[in-house]
């Protein structure tokens, strides 16, 4: 009876067992690929679609606001929206997105965790002729065409901006200590390359030391801490984060080395999170480069384009700005994140 | 000789060793290594002990939990539920420091309580016990943060985390209160003795009159008491509570503390001040390679060694073939 | 059926009944948005294939009354390095071959440190965790992607890779545990270590081939991943052990050793898969999956519990 | 005075073994012992605890490496370093408590390790085969697809004995076999093992039931302290020698001892009776029994082993929860199923299992021996360093505890001393009964003679005491009264005149035949 139990299980999992999926020879998606600067068209109220999400998590003020522009984004169009948080792993990022192509949305969006390992399953969305939306962050794929559309922003062009601002700031004269965000993720690969291209032209802007701080405070912190007590982070009088959590964890680490941050170390950080203006104002950050996290207004008239048949660019950037002691007071009293 | 034998036979002197090895290391890589300035140390000393008041405190816990021959493998869902509750008491019920800090070290003796309760009532094993608790309790946490990262400014109660008192960081005070607090109820009552028989004999214990299942509910809350505090010290840091991040994955760093500190996982004798050595190693071995130009990744490779080390020291099966070996040879 | 309703059978059926049960739950809650297609049952088994074989290979170790943390780095290992020597042009088969080496050559280390000198499993198997974990991030801390033409036809395969490699480690482990000496001598182990050394049974031999066999699935489940998500990761599989320990726990094995069954392990699988698809279906917030673990993990445990108190009263 | 008999010539001896020594540490366990067994023979190995007869044993069967000394078996030299070597040489054992599988199947267990395979899948089929042939032997019949928990102990037992028996074996080794088997079952056993002997084979057997050695042996060999005393063919060999030689006494004083025990005590007049039971039972364990014991009595229960003796002081301690009935002490009644509610109410317990249910082997002398009084002041109620120096120094003097000091781990003492050491525990927390479960085993005659004559001054003192002991002739000498058990009931009283050793076996037996010709 046992035997025939095992037995029954076995048969049920190979009656279950998942066919690759069909490969079906869908159109390929228009593409457009200038780069566009986006203009919310406020075009005429479209059909109601459903919107399956899947977002990262939800690490930071950052993700906090993009998560929020895009359930307010929804609710204001009159939108379905099917949103699954994915707890920083991709195997659940996966799990929704298959999920979402079962319950038969008609635009998937998501904020990729990593930037491998998504072929199959976008293989099974275009199969299934739903649109993808990549949203903030890119994908590293061989076949361009599954995912149709992606929002957000130049994470190399961030990092450019910062190394450039950093460059002006110092007369191209720094040693640098570089706080990376996670390991293998997008914008930390980007920021860091993009940061690298722009001081290349300046031979005396040097990186002395450079780790992951995790995108997380805790983690900017105490890395700024073990930096601040080795000769070249005593020497150094610039500071490169990722993002502005790692900034603000590596003030109060500053601070607590008896230094004046914003004034014996330079900082520039991206994201430009409302903690961050705070900072600027205080005068203990230099600069913040703008990542902007309302993406619920692109993304939606993405959807809605796509639903209705029409053309959409392949690559849609944020407008950005960078911001310091000059111009942030025009921003801070807007910022709600 | 035979002295110099008694001391390296202590269960003390390996971690001890270690934990001096580490800090010449680091002294010899920091350039700043212990200083006082404004009436405040300051250096990597310091942030050896700060940094590793988190584990140190779980450490304390996590040493009766496993004296009693059990382990709880929740704390750090514990410290992630303690730092939302106070940092959701702060914002939205613009609570005092106090009210918070009550919050989150009630919440975790609740947690605490839940275990004990597992463990001492429904006779669950300790690790399955823990683990539905480590399963939920990050997703509690985020329910009592809506899923999000609840900052805020609260002078007072981040003084739990960035604060000094004397000039000696305030999370240092905590865990040393918290060690001397357990050191003299576990030495002045009957704790002790009932903790270790339990360890070592829980049937025997039981005949002789050990209050089995009240010790063990009381070693669960009082480890998720120091989960709360650890979690309370983590939110007060960075003024953040993070459900996803707080605490992740320090159970295994204290346990890994508690065994290099010279206990048994299962069960009996233990020290506290052990423990503390045991975590100030772990954490002794993350700033000495944050400080040096080694991967940080590199910690996890000198973790693994070090725990399969401490524990091929303590097994008598490991020593008796090491015995021979020496023996062999003239 | 009489055997099916008897002391030993008897949680693996109630099991059973919970997975239909919950299925068709969630469907009577969903049935207007797809649940009963033959979609989301592929997907159930798609998407939890390589946590399948992990826990099906964490079954060995729990049924020798050991455990094994060290899984989940495994699998990461394996993806980053076969991605780096596809990289430099090795072959799928030697990268593959190599791959469930190192996972027999990890396994049977720590299977030799807990059988030669007694060690805590629990330790062992947490130092094999940061060590795999630690290796990993050295040779490469982001993501590579996997280029190679045999990875990529995978998608072309007849069946898919994780459900697949699910049901090779399925068969595998059916064999090994019910039709070889190997596997009854596991269940000797857990169920009693003493006796089975009395009874003349290699102890040693079977305790350090549990460990093997158990990092050898975790390296298998490391392939399928690589197939499945065409890169290798350093971040995969992060505290994946905890939800395959959950998920044979779930499925009736005792942590203790010596009673249970793969295909409570396999039932215990789809039961997280199931609670986690739901979830995403009833579009709540996604924490409630892991309370939900929780819960079934409680109400499992507790119900485990009293079927064999009243076994033993028997 | 007999001689050990020379081997004849003609019959090399199937095991032979040589001046074997075993060490361990502060022990010399075995010291030079030589041991023979020929074919077609059943060679008791008797001998006191601590005799050093289950380490003789454990060198046989491989547990242990001899440190010096040589085994010969069937001519060839051997030295099994696991069960399973010694297996592969031809020596099949059975030890005392069931050692096989308890979640697997009777079959599993017969075949384990031994499954036969075909195309690399174990036949199962053939296994269950092999195991119904197993037992056939044994004249027993089981469903053997059901899991061995499923069956009595004895019915376990017998499943181990087909278990060594279906392995290729020359030499059969029984540590203790029939210690949880009924009369009819030791019967069967004894029946197949006759067989066994005629066939060839060569059998040890170890037991602590002497009748049993004289129905079964043709030859008794007696340790001693870890030496051979002697070798003697069983026909020949007189109880009373026998009993003499492991003792290493001379026969002749024994008797005299025994004639000159002290006669025994009056009892205790109408007093308030202490300790009141009424309907105490558990299911399975122990029929519904009423129990009174007065202050200054001493109730001894009598009774084989698993006759309920120990399940009653279980059930009136509370440490296992009874079905029915209630304990009062004193007028304080005793909550069910809870040890330190009896503590509370002035009981004490010293188990027969020493090592599971006594010693806290991690822990000093010292903090074994208040442990039970520290329980009893509450886990808030510390006594001082001072006090507990005293109190372990008082009672390492007054039982002559034999240790270094108060620190000394009690697991470095010997069985003997941690006994006193757990009887110091009770007399520490002053309890007004005390249940003492088997507080002679393992332990030498001279300490058996002390903690008989403690026994003696704590009944003078006025406290009330539970004795229970495989040694009939000391509960008849210790006690006042005697409560017969047999068969998990109570069988009665015996008190005054009626107390004898004869009394009680009488009743024990009449009890059986009872249950035999019912």
């Amino acid at each position: 009876m046992r035997k025939m139990l095992l037995t029954t299980m076995t048969v049920s999992l190979v009656g279950l067992w998942a066919c690759a999926p069909a490969t079906t020879d869908a159109p390929p998606p228009p593409v457009v690929s200038a780069p566009a600067i986006d203009g919310p068209a406020d075009s005429a109220p479209a059909q109601k679609l459903t919107l399956g999400f899947a977002q990262v998590g939800a690490e930071s003020d950052w993700r906090k606001a993009n998560t929020e522009s895009i359930k307010a984004e929804a609710e204001k169009r009159g939108h379905e929206l099917k949103f699954s948080d994915a707890q920083q792993k991709q195997e659940n990022q996966i799990k929704a997105i298959r999920s979402f192509i079962a319950q038969g949305v008609d635009v998937i969006a998501f904020a990729p965790v990593v930037e491998t390992g998504w072929d199959a399953v976008l293989a099974e969305a275009k199969a299934a002729n739903i649109p993808v939306i990549l949203s903030d962050r890119t994908i590293n794929t061989q076949d361009e065409t599954l995912y149709t559309a992606f929002v957000g922003s130049d994470f190399r062009e961030e990092g450019r901006r910062a190394g450039k601002w950093l460059a002006e700031k110092t007369n191209g004269e720094a040693s640098i200590l570089e706080l990376q965000g996670t390991p293998g993720s997008a914008p930390a690969n980007e920021r860091k390359a993009g940061f690298a291209e722009a001081i290349a032209d300046f031979p005396n802007m040097k990186i002395v030391k450079s780790q992951t701080g995790e995108f997380t405070r805790a983690m900017g912190k105490e890395v700024m801490e073990a930096f601040l007590k080795t000769p070249e982070g005593q020497g150094a009088t610039a500071l490169y984060a990722h993002n502005d959590d790692m900034a603000i964890g590596a003030i109060q680490a500053i601070e607590a080395a008896g230094k004046k941050p914003g004034q014996d170390i330079v900082i520039v950080s991206v994201d430009g999170v409302k903690d961050a203006f705070l900072a600027i104002q205080e005068g203990k950050l230099n600069c913040t480069v703008e990542c902007n996290p309302l993406l619920g207004p692109p993304i939606f008239d993405l959807a809605e384009k796509l639903v209705a048949g029409e053309q959409v660019p392949k690559i849609t950037y944020s407008e950005e700005g960078v911001f310091d002691e000059n111009n942030y007071a025009d921003v801070i009293n807007d910022r709600k994140y | 000789m035979a002295s110099l034998g008694r001391i390296v036979s202590s269960r003390h002197f390996w971690p001890l060793l270690v934990f001096v090895l580490t800090l010449l290391l680091l002294r010899h890589l920091s350039t700043d290594f212990f200083s006082i300035s404004d009436g405040r140390v300051y250096g990597s000393l310091v942030d050896v002990f700060v940094r590793g008041s988190q584990v140190m405190l779980l450490a304390l816990g996590m040493t009766l939990v496993i004296a009693t021959g059990g382990i709880d493998l929740s704390v750090g869902a514990v410290m992630a539920i303690s730092g939302a509750m106070s940092a959701w008491l702060l914002t939205a019920h613009e609570a005092s420091a106090g009210v918070a800090i009550a919050g989150g070290l009630g919440v975790g003796a609740v947690c605490g309580l839940w275990n004990g309760a597992l463990v001492a009532w429904f006779g669950l094993q300790p690790i399955i016990a823990t683990l539905i608790l480590m399963t939920a309790g990050r997703g509690i946490a985020q329910l009592i943060t809506d899923g999000t990262i609840i900052t805020f400014h609260h002078a007072a109660f981040e003084a739990l985390g960035k604060g000094y008192a004397l000039g000696v960081p305030i999370s240092v005070w905590l865990v040393l209160g918290m060690l001397l607090v357990i050191g003299a109820v576990v030495d002045w009552t009957n704790l002790r003795l009932s903790i270790e028989s339990i360890g070592s004999n829980a049937t025997a214990s039981r005949v002789a009159g050990v209050p089995v299942a009240r010790v063990r509910l009381l070693v669960y809350v009082v480890s998720g008491l120091c989960a709360g505090l650890a979690g309370l010290i983590n939110a007060a840091n960075i003024a953040a509570a993070d459900a996803n991040n707080a605490g992740l994955y320090l159970e295994l760093d204290a346990i890994l503390a508690v065994v290099i500190g010279g206990a048994a996982l299962s069960g009996g004798r233990f020290s506290l001040t052990g423990a503390l050595v045991g975590a100030l190693v772990v954490q002794g071995l993350t700033t000495t390679i944050l400080t040096s130009d080694v991967s940080v990744h590199a910690t996890r490779v000198v973790k693994a060694v070090v725990v399969v080390l401490v524990c091929l020291l303590q097994s008598p099966a490991f020593r008796a073939r090491l015995q021979r070996m020496i023996r062999r040879r003239p | 059926m009489r055997r099916l309703l008897g002391p030993r059978m008897l949680p693996l059926a109630a099991t059973g009944l919970v997975v239909v049960l919950l299925y068709l739950a969630a469907g009577a809650k969903f049935h207007d948005s797809n649940w009963f297609t033959y979609r989301v049952l592929r997907d159930l088994v798609v998407n939890n294939g390589v946590l399948g074989v992990l826990a099906i290979g964490m079954t060995f170790v729990i049924l020798s009354g050991g455990i094994d943390l060290s899984i989940g780095s495994t699998v990461a290992f394996v993806g980053i390095l076969s991605a780096t020597l596809l990289g430099q042009g090795w072959s799928p088969p030697a990268v593959i071959t190599l791959s469930l080496v190192c996972g027999v050559a990890l396994g049977a280390l720590m299977g030799w440190l807990v059988a030669s000198f007694d060690l805590p499993p629990f330790m062992v198997t947490l130092g094999g965790m940061f060590l795999m974990r630690g290796v990993t991030l050295l040779i490469n801390d982001s993501q590579i992607a996997i280029t190679h033409p045999t990875y990529l036809a995978s998608g072309k395969w007849p069946i898919h890779p994780a459900a697949g490699a699910w049901l090779i480690a399925l068969v595998v482990a059916l064999y090994l545990l019910h039709y070889t000496r190997f596997g009854r001598n596991i269940y000797a182990v857990g169920g009693s270590e003493q006796s089975a050394l009395l009874m003349g049974l290699p102890v040693w031999r079977t305790k350090v081939a549990v460990y093997a066999c158990c990092s050898l699935f975790a390296a298998f489940a490391g392939v399928a991943q690589s197939f499945v998500s065409l890169s290798g990761d350093s971040t995969q599989g992060v505290a994946q052990e905890m939800d395959a320990i959950a998920a044979v726990v779930i499925g009736g094995t005792l942590l203790t050793g010596g009673r249970g069954y793969v295909a409570g392990t396999v039932l215990g699988v789809l039961i997280l898969g199931l609670i986690q698809s739901a979830i995403i279906f009833a579009n709540i917030n996604s924490w409630w999956t892991r309370i939900g673990i929780g819960l079934l993990l409680l109400i499992f445990v507790l119900l485990q519990r009293a079927i064999q108190q009243r076994v033993d009263r028997q | 005075m007999a001689q050990p008999p020379q081997p004849s010539p003609e019959s090399t001896p199937l095991l032979s073994m040589t001046g074997i020594v075993k060490q361990f540490p502060g022990v010399r366990a075995l010291d030079g012992v030589d041991f023979q067994v020929r074919r077609g023979e059943i060679h008791s190995l008797m001998g006191q605890n601590g005799a050093g007869k289950s380490t003789l044993l454990k060198v046989l069967t491989g547990v242990y490496t001899r440190d010096a000394g040589q085994m010969l078996l069937d001519g060839r030299v051997i030295s099994p370093r696991s069960p399973l070597e010694a297996q592969g040489e031809g020596i099949s054992t059975v030890y005392q408590e069931v050692n096989l599988i308890p979640d697997l199947s009777v079959a599993e267990n017969i075949v384990l390790g031994r499954q036969t395979q075909r195309f690399g899948f174990i036949d199962w089929r053939a296994a269950r085969r092999q195991a119904d042939a197993a037992l056939a032997r044994l004249d027993l019949q089981l469903d053997v697809s059901a899991s061995l928990n499923s069956y009595s102990i004895a019915i376990q037992q017998m499943v181990a004995i087909a278990r060594a028996l279906d392995e290729e074996c020359s030499l059969l080794v029984l540590d203790e076999p029939t210690s949880s088997l009924d009369q009819q079952e030791v019967a069967r056993l004894f029946g197949v093992l006759r067989r066994l002997r005629d066939d060839g084979l060569g059998i040890v057997f170890v037991t602590h039931f002497l009748d049993q050695v004289y129905q079964i042996s043709d030859t008794i060999t007696v340790l001693r302290n870890g030496r051979l005393v002697g070798e003697w063919p069983a026909a020949e060999f007189s109880r009373i020698e026998l009993i003499a030689r492991m003792l290493g006494r001379d026969p002749a004083s024994l008797t005299e001892a025994e004639a000159g025990a002290a006669p025994p005590s009056p009892v205790a007049a109408a007093e308030a009776a202490r300790l009141v039971a009424h309907q105490l039972g558990r299911r399975g364990q122990l029929q519904p029994v009423d129990v009174e014991v007065g202050a200054g009595e001493v109730l001894g229960l009598g009774g084989l082993l698993g006759s309920g003796r120990t399940e009653l002081a279980r059930l009136l301690f509370g440490l296992d929860r009874a079905d029915s009935g209630r304990v009062e002490l004193a007028g304080r009644a005793v909550r069910r199923g809870q040890p330190r509610s009896a503590i509370a109410a002035g009981m004490g317990y010293s188990s027969e299992d020493r090592k599971v249910e006594g010693i806290i082997p991690e822990l000093s002398v010292r903090e074994n021996l208040i442990l039970a009084l520290a329980s009893k002041r509450g886990l808030w109620r510390r006594l001082g360093r001072a006090a507990q120096e005293a109190l372990a120094d008082r009672y390492i003097q007054a039982l002559g505890i034999a240790t270094p000091d108060a620190e000394k781990r009690i697991s470095e003492l010997s069985g003997g001393n941690q006994q006193k050491v757990l009887l110091a525990r009770w007399l520490a927390a002053e309890p007004s009964l005390l249940i003492l479960d088997e507080p002679t085993r393992g332990i030498d005659v001279g300490a058996k003679a002390e903690i008989m004559a403690l026994v003696a001054d704590l009944k003078a003192r006025g406290m009330s005491v539970v004795f229970i002991s495989s040694e009939l002739e000391e509960v008849v000498r210790s006690s006042d009264r005697i409560m017969v058990l047999c068969d998990r009931a109570a069988l009665g009283e015996l008190r005054g005149e009626s107390k004898t050793e004869q009394a009680m076996l009488a009743r024990i037996a009449s009890a059986h035949q009872e249950v035999s010709g019912g």
